[in-house]
């Protein structure tokens, strides 16, 4: 019965849903703010990347707003899993093979790296903080699980994502503080495609991926917390 | 004059920085969310005359609306933004004394976090950055109804967060849809566009923003979480829960329908809502034990009002539910600290435990007193002008319905008052009369935010001129829908 | 292009479903997984590198390593 | 002096009063007594003034005025005179309870409200002193426990009822006339129709029909009039619920204007018949419920129903005699009922407690001048000629039958005689008869307490005597309505069909008691018979065996109980047990099953879609 009445409603939703969607037209050409964006978006805030462009320089503030998302997420996370913190079982983890472990520490490395490179070149290439920040923090996951016991410290982890999140509001208010508006483009564009351009955006870019990659590792981190036991 | 973003940034940054002060000291981190949100009460009270003449638009990143964000800083946005900072300020005095004693920074972190969400909900101008600061204020919401760690609170918060998300999802579907029909994010270019569409794509986007912001609104039926996570929550955050972030809910749902859809005839199901709200949540407090659920209830039947109120969709009907709001906000607030206090020291939320309380915490069975009262509308206290507003307003719009719907409002009212009374004289009349002497000690930082609480409540239902002001310009932004179009999107 | 889109689309449909209907939670999660990198590769064909390389990053990755620890903590089978 | 000046000094009086009781007891009582002499002084000074004052421009955008006029000034000076009084008797009475500061604060502002209600000017201010007075009220009937939370529970949810509905009156007359100031409100209200006046007098009327106990309304004033402490009791009983007769009078005739009441709707229904049908059932019902009742106050409280009912009949039968009864007997009442709740306090007050008429019995010997000031308290309230009741009941019979009402005559006839039956039972069963004896120890009354007996005694004797002194004030205000004012003078009333000449009517009684007297004094020689001389059956009987005065009402009440069920308040009562069970059964919405509530918010957002589907409202 309540199988039933649920399906009746969902479908109910799906077609409005699919009213609306249908009579929306999609992906065409004339969207005056879209097409502004493509048009003009690197001669405005000189990153080739369009992407990078809209998440730091247009919409920026819901760039700040998403990294606090993911700050409250973390610090939630935190707080609740601290809580149901269970008795400690001390039940040994066997490590993991050798294979998986020498691959790991060999990968470890080069993921950090590519998440690094992602970062920096936000601008440039498909890419950017979060993306970079997600791939740095998929390093440490494997990390985690393939060299079990191997951690990071979390008060580096909490500085780092602190200094991070101080930074992008540091870059936001220069813009305040120099008579301009906040998280404003203060430095030279430069030349669309060179390493060093397009103004804020790669420090931004940069300050977003500190947070993101030590936000995700912390959580991560928390999680693996208290399951992972290894005998000393 | 201050720039509006500071109230979002600094707020934003100083809990960012908890982590690194930790380092400085422990101690320090307690008093930085009183520091931040002082700074917003005084530098947005200044900012007051100046979006009473005019609205004060900021452009984020140098980019003109509607290609970058902007925030909008008109009369409603500083007044949701100084109650904000007001109930934020005292609150965080509040907790000078910890709530539990691990994981203090934690706490502090997502307190801020929390209000800031909210102050940034309340100034922005683009309805996906408006979602992104929902998102804070929930996810902070969440964590915090789960920060004393029991089962219950536990509990709660998870299903808080299945319906919120559920919440959040839909109002992204909707923002999905506005976007692809008009291909643009900022409120006031959409809201120029919505009437050249008549169908049932741009109503769709529509029910979903109020289905979404409604969960945190806590309409009926969508207000499930509410009993459960007030209750369970500190009280702490139960005060800001149903003092700052259920109205920030409402706050959403009053910009979509009046700013961005310029709805004027789906009114009377409103009305209906706002009176089914109010019924429903002032009926299951009278019956209920727990004082926190009493008080959770009696919050869903506030909104309830207040729904009512704003669905009048006149200047009157407008200025008259800011005015409840107010005052429900510093009402609700009192008193969940006061019970708070209470619970603290009896260890029961039962109500009946809290016999003797006049003689054992005297100063904390006033404040609550004077919450209660204040709460049913007696005067000379805040509620008295609000519901005198809103009833003035109702009888002015002199409809058939509105009429009708009155007669359930004065009902809803009396049980109210009903219950509100029974613990007044719980605290004061029940049981046997204990001797002076059993007096538990004051903590100065419970008293003080208690007493500012109290006396707003006495100073503004003595002097409501001191606001009306603001609140019949706030009515008029979110009425002169042309106006506030025009002024963004030249 | 379309008739590989239409596939992929097709196979995330089947994977989402067989996600829902394992009973085996660490079944489910992989299935999951693979919705996510179905999408990242669909995100890709429809040229949004961005947001393919997140929902690989987090969709595939860490959302999935999140999950089995997740299942590791509470039971691994549904009732 | 000034109103703003004599309002500031009853309120900053009050709250000077409850700071100073932190201090120092005694101070705190006697400031109590000094702040009341001073409003007391302060109103006496207004006599015949009739002025207004701006008390606050804004307010909400609307002007808070105060004015004084001497209908105003008849109730403000009862009021003050009646607070002063019940001040000065709670001297002892509250030595023995505790939270004395809280009482003092809450009896004045009880006393200072009821001052604003009666100056105010405006319905705003009106309101907020109604208010004030109503919580101020709960919480000193509430403040004797046990029982006594029941009863304040039960007033001040009727009271807020009340006031709710008095307050969309209220603002549904701004809206009409687009002023609050009752002057204004007469000025605009002319072109109103007859159906908006019924309309918003009913609504006016419910407000003050449940703070003046009309039937069905009534239901909270028995319990709260018991279980209030007895300084309370009187003022309550006195002055509180007469502030809803104030406002059936401002309203009639201050607003409405009583050409206009008195020929509104049509002959099957009006307000007028409404009223007057209620009144009379007012009097009629409750006056033999108190008959039946076996506690002191809670005879008296269900007598002030009753009396209350005399009042409506007065005031709702709209000519200038009436309103003169109506008023008069206000102020009557206010005195005698008063001075019988301090009797009755007293009693409780040496007994420690005790308000059941069974119990008690032959205190005359142990409380003599407590028992005067109820004989002469009794005596006002059956209406015995040289006492004040016997003016104004005379007042409202010879309106009724002037002007052909028999029914309505008939009714009061009979609830005057309800009140001489209850009254001697009240009077009997407490000082008459044996004397229990756990009360052989007993002490008379305290000084504290004889004072206000005796200043209302004779009171009450003065103004059954001078009748003219209040009929004087109650003309000036008829003149102020605009009404022809009775002619009178300083011994009573001359009217077409009837004078009442106390001049007379004392010279008489005082030459036919010389007369008995002498007759009896000369005819026969009396012994005195010690109390236990006497014998049963030829044999003595033991002190205790001696009838203790009870029951011996019961064949009259057996018969009649049947017929006096409260069902007023059974209704009530099951009205409230239904919200809570209607409470109870919407909680069960809230399942704690989070797929429900899930389902909620689907099922909303649903009926959403549907009704465009449906409808096509976008």
């Amino acid at each position: 019965m309540r199988k039933l009445i649920s399906i009746i409603l969902l479908g109910m939703v799906a077609t409005g849903l699919f009213m609306s969607i249908s009579q929306i037209p999609f992906g065409e050409p004339g969207e005056r703010i879209g097409d502004h964006f493509i048009n003009q978006g690197v001669n405005e805030t000189g990153a080739t990347n369009i992407v990078a462009a809209v998440v730091v320089s247009y919409r920026g503030f819901d760039t700040l707003g998403e990294v606090s998302v993911l700050f409250t997420a973390a610090m939630g996370l935190g707080a609740v899993i601290g809580l149901v913190r269970r008795k400690k079982t001390h039940t040994p983890i066997e490590p993991a093979s050798l294979i998986v472990y020498t691959g790991c520490r060999f990968l470890f490395p080069v993921i950090l790296l590519v998440g690094t490179y992602i970062v920096i070149h936000g601008h440039l290439t498909p890419g950017g903080g979060f993306q970079g920040g997600a791939v740095i923090a998929s390093a440490f996951l494997l990390m985690y699980l393939g060299c079990r016991g191997k951690r990071i410290r979390e008060n580096l982890s909490r500085g780092l994502e602190s200094l991070g999140g101080l930074l992008f509001i540091l870059l936001g208010v220069t813009g305040l503080v120099i008579g301009r508006d906040f998280l404003f483009s203060f430095l030279p564009e430069g030349e669309a495609g060179n390493l060093i351009s397009a103004g804020i955006i790669p420090l931004i870019y940069m300050a977003v991926g500190l947070k993101v990659g030590s936000e995700l590792t912390g959580i991560i981190d928390h999680l693996i917390e208290d399951t992972d036991e290894l005998p000393e | 004059m201050v720039n509006p973003v500071l109230f979002i940034v600094v707020p934003l940054g100083l809990a960012f920085a908890i982590p690194l002060l930790k380092y400085i000291s422990k101690k320090i981190i307690r008093f930085v969310p009183a520091l931040a949100f002082l700074f917003n009460l005084i530098f947005a009270l200044r900012l007051i005359p100046v979006v009473m003449d005019h609205q004060v638009h900021v452009q984020i990143g140098g980019f003109i609306p509607p290609l970058g964000i902007n925030l909008v800083a008109g009369p409603v946005g500083m007044l949701f933004v100084v109650l904000i900072a007001l109930v934020g300020f005292l609150v965080s005095i509040y907790a000078f004394h910890p709530i539990k004693e691990k994981d203090e920074d934690r706490y502090h972190i997502l307190y801020m976090l929390q209000l800031t969400g909210a102050t940034g909900v309340v100034l922005t101008g683009d309805i996906f950055n408006l979602f992104v600061f929902f998102e804070i204020l929930c996810l902070a919401s969440y964590s915090l109804v789960a920060y004393l760690g029991n089962r219950a609170g536990i509990e709660s918060a998870v299903k808080y967060l299945i319906q919120g998300s559920l919440g959040s999802g839909l109002i992204l579907i909707g923002i999905g849809l506005l976007y692809g029909q008009f291909g643009t994010l900022n409120m006031a270019d959409i809201a120029g566009r919505i009437h050249s569409v008549q169908s049932i794509s741009v109503y769709v986007p529509l029910v979903l923003f109020i289905t979404g912001f409604g969960v945190e609104a806590a309409l009926f039926p969508l207000n499930a979480w509410l009993p459960d996570a007030h209750s369970s929550a500190p009280s702490t955050i139960s005060a800001v829960l149903s003092g700052i972030a259920i109205e920030v809910g409402l706050y959403a749902v009053l910009r979509v329908v009046f700013t961005l859809f310029g709805i004027t005839h789906m009114m009377g199901l409103f009305l209906l809502l706002g009176v089914l709200t109010l019924l429903i949540g002032e009926l299951c407090a009278f019956s209920q034990d727990n004082i926190k659920r009493m008080l959770a209830f009696s919050s869903i039947g506030q909104i309830g009002l207040l729904v009512f109120a704003f669905s009048l969709a006149s200047t009157l009907g407008i200025a008259g539910g800011f005015f409840q709001l107010i005052s429900h906000t510093l009402g609700k607030a009192l008193l969940f600290l006061a019970a708070g206090y209470m619970i603290a020291h009896t260890g029961s939320m039962e109500i009946a435990s809290f016999q003797g309380m006049g003689k054992r915490m005297p100063f904390t069975s006033l404040a609550f007193t004077i919450g209660a009262f204040s709460m049913v509308g007696l005067p000379p206290f805040m509620g008295f002008p609000g519901k005198f507003m809103i009833l003035k307003a109702a009888l002015h719009d002199g409809q058939m319905l509105t009429l009708i719907l009155l007669v359930f409002i004065l009902i809803a009212t009396v049980i109210e008052g009903a219950y509100f009374f029974r613990v007044v004289q719980v605290l004061y009349f029940a049981g046997e009369d204990l001797p002076d002497r059993e007096r538990a000690p004051v903590a100065f930082s419970r008293f003080v935010p208690m007493f500012l609480f109290t006396g707003l409540i006495i100073v503004l239902g003595i002097y409501p001129s001191l606001i009306t002001d603001l609140l019949d310009a706030s009515a008029l932004e979110l009425l002169d829908r042309p106006d506030f179009i025009k002024s963004i999107i030249p | 292009m379309e008739i590989i889109a239409g596939i992929l689309v097709l196979l995330m449909i089947a994977s989402a479903i067989a996600a829902a209907s394992f009973q085996d939670l660490m079944n489910a999660v992989i299935a999951s997984c693979i919705v996510s990198l179905l999408a990242a590769l669909l995100f890709y064909l429809l040229q949004a590198p961005d947001v393919a390389m997140a929902e690989a990053a987090i969709g595939a990755a860490l959302v999935t390593g999140i999950f089995v620890i997740a299942v590791k903590r509470t039971k691994r089978f549904e009732e | 002096m000034k109103l703003e000046i004599l309002l500031a000094v009853v309120f900053g009086g009050s709250l000077l009063t409850y700071l100073l009781g932190k201090i120092s007891k005694r101070a705190r009582d006697i400031l109590a007594i000094l702040v009341l002499l001073a409003a007391t002084a302060g109103i006496a000074s207004l006599y015949g003034r009739s002025s207004t004052a701006i008390l606050c421009t804004g307010f909400l955008d609307f002007p808070l005025v105060l004015r004084i006029h001497p209908f105003a000034w008849i109730f403000a000076l009862t009021i003050a005179v009646v607070g002063l009084c019940a001040v000065i008797f709670s001297w002892h009475y509250i030595r023995k309870k505790g939270r004395t500061d809280f009482f003092y604060f809450m009896m004045l502002l009880v006393i200072s409200s009821m001052i604003g209600i009666v100056l105010s000017g405006d319905f705003l201010s009106f309101y907020i002193f109604w208010e004030i007075m109503s919580w101020s009220t709960f919480l000193l009937i509430s403040y004797n426990r046990e029982e006594a939370i029941a009863a304040g529970m039960k007033y001040i949810v009727m009271s807020v009822a009340g006031s709710l509905v008095m307050l969309v009156g209220m603002i549904s007359l701004y809206t009409q006339t687009g002023t609050l100031v009752f002057e204004g409100i007469t000025r605009n209200l002319n072109s109103a129709s007859s159906g908006y006046l019924q309309f918003i007098l009913i609504l006016f009327f419910v407000a003050f029909g449940i703070k003046n106990a009309i039937w069905p309304l009534h239901v909270w004033l028995p319990p709260a009039h018991s279980e209030a402490p007895s300084p309370f009791s009187s003022v309550l009983s006195g002055i509180l619920i007469k502030i809803g007769t104030f406002g059936f009078i401002l309203l009639i005739y201050g607003i409405v204007q009583v050409q206009v009441f008195v020929n509104l709707g049509h002959a099957l229904f009006n307000v007028r018949n409404l009223l007057l049908l209620l009144g009379a059932v007012t009097i009629l019902l409750p006056t033999f419920i108190a008959l039946l009742q076996d506690d002191a106050k809670r005879l008296l409280a269900w007598s002030t129903v009753a009396q209350a009912g005399y009042m409506i009949l007065g005031i709702a039968y709209g000519t200038s005699e009436s309103l003169s009864g109506g008023t008069l007997h206000f102020f009557n009442h206010a005195l005698f009922k008063s001075l019988l709740f301090m009797v009755v306090g007293a009693v409780e007050f040496r007994t420690n407690g005790v308000r059941d008429l069974n119990s008690l019995g032959g205190l005359i010997k142990k409380m003599p001048v407590t028992f005067a000031a109820g004989l002469i308290g009794v005596c006002g309230l059956i209406g015995v000629p040289l006492t004040n009741g016997f003016v104004s009941k005379w007042l409202i019979y010879h309106t009724l039958i002037v002007n052909h009402s028999p029914f309505l005559a008939f009714v009061a006839l009979l609830g005057t005689w309800g009140t001489i039956l209850y009254s001697y039972k009240l009077i009997h069963h407490i000082f008459l008869g044996q004397l229990p004896r756990k009360y052989e120890q007993l002490n008379a009354a305290p000084v504290s307490m004889k004072v206000p007996m005796i200043f209302l005694s004779l009171a009450v004797v003065v103004f059954g005597v001078l009748p003219g002194l209040p009929l004087h004030v109650i003309n000036l205000s008829e003149i102020g309505f605009g009404m022809e004012p009775l002619a009178i003078n300083m011994w009573g009333v001359v009217t077409g069909s009837g004078t009442i000449q106390m001049l007379n009517i004392a010279t008489a009684l005082t030459l036919g008691g010389i007369v008995l007297w002498l007759f009896f004094r000369m005819g026969r020689k009396n012994t005195r018979a010690d109390q236990l001389d006497n014998y049963a059956a030829g044999a003595p009987v033991p002190a205790d065996r001696y009838q203790y005065s009870v029951k011996f009402y019961d064949p009259l009440t057996s018969m009649i109980a049947p017929y006096l069920k409260d069902t007023a308040d059974n209704f009530y009562s099951a009205l409230a047990r239904g919200i809570r069970n209607v409470g109870n059964g919407i909680r069960r919405i809230y399942t704690g099953d989070v797929g429900n509530y899930v389902m909620y918010i689907i099922l909303f957002l649903a009926i959403l879609i549907f009704i465009q589907l449906y409808w096509k409202v976008w």
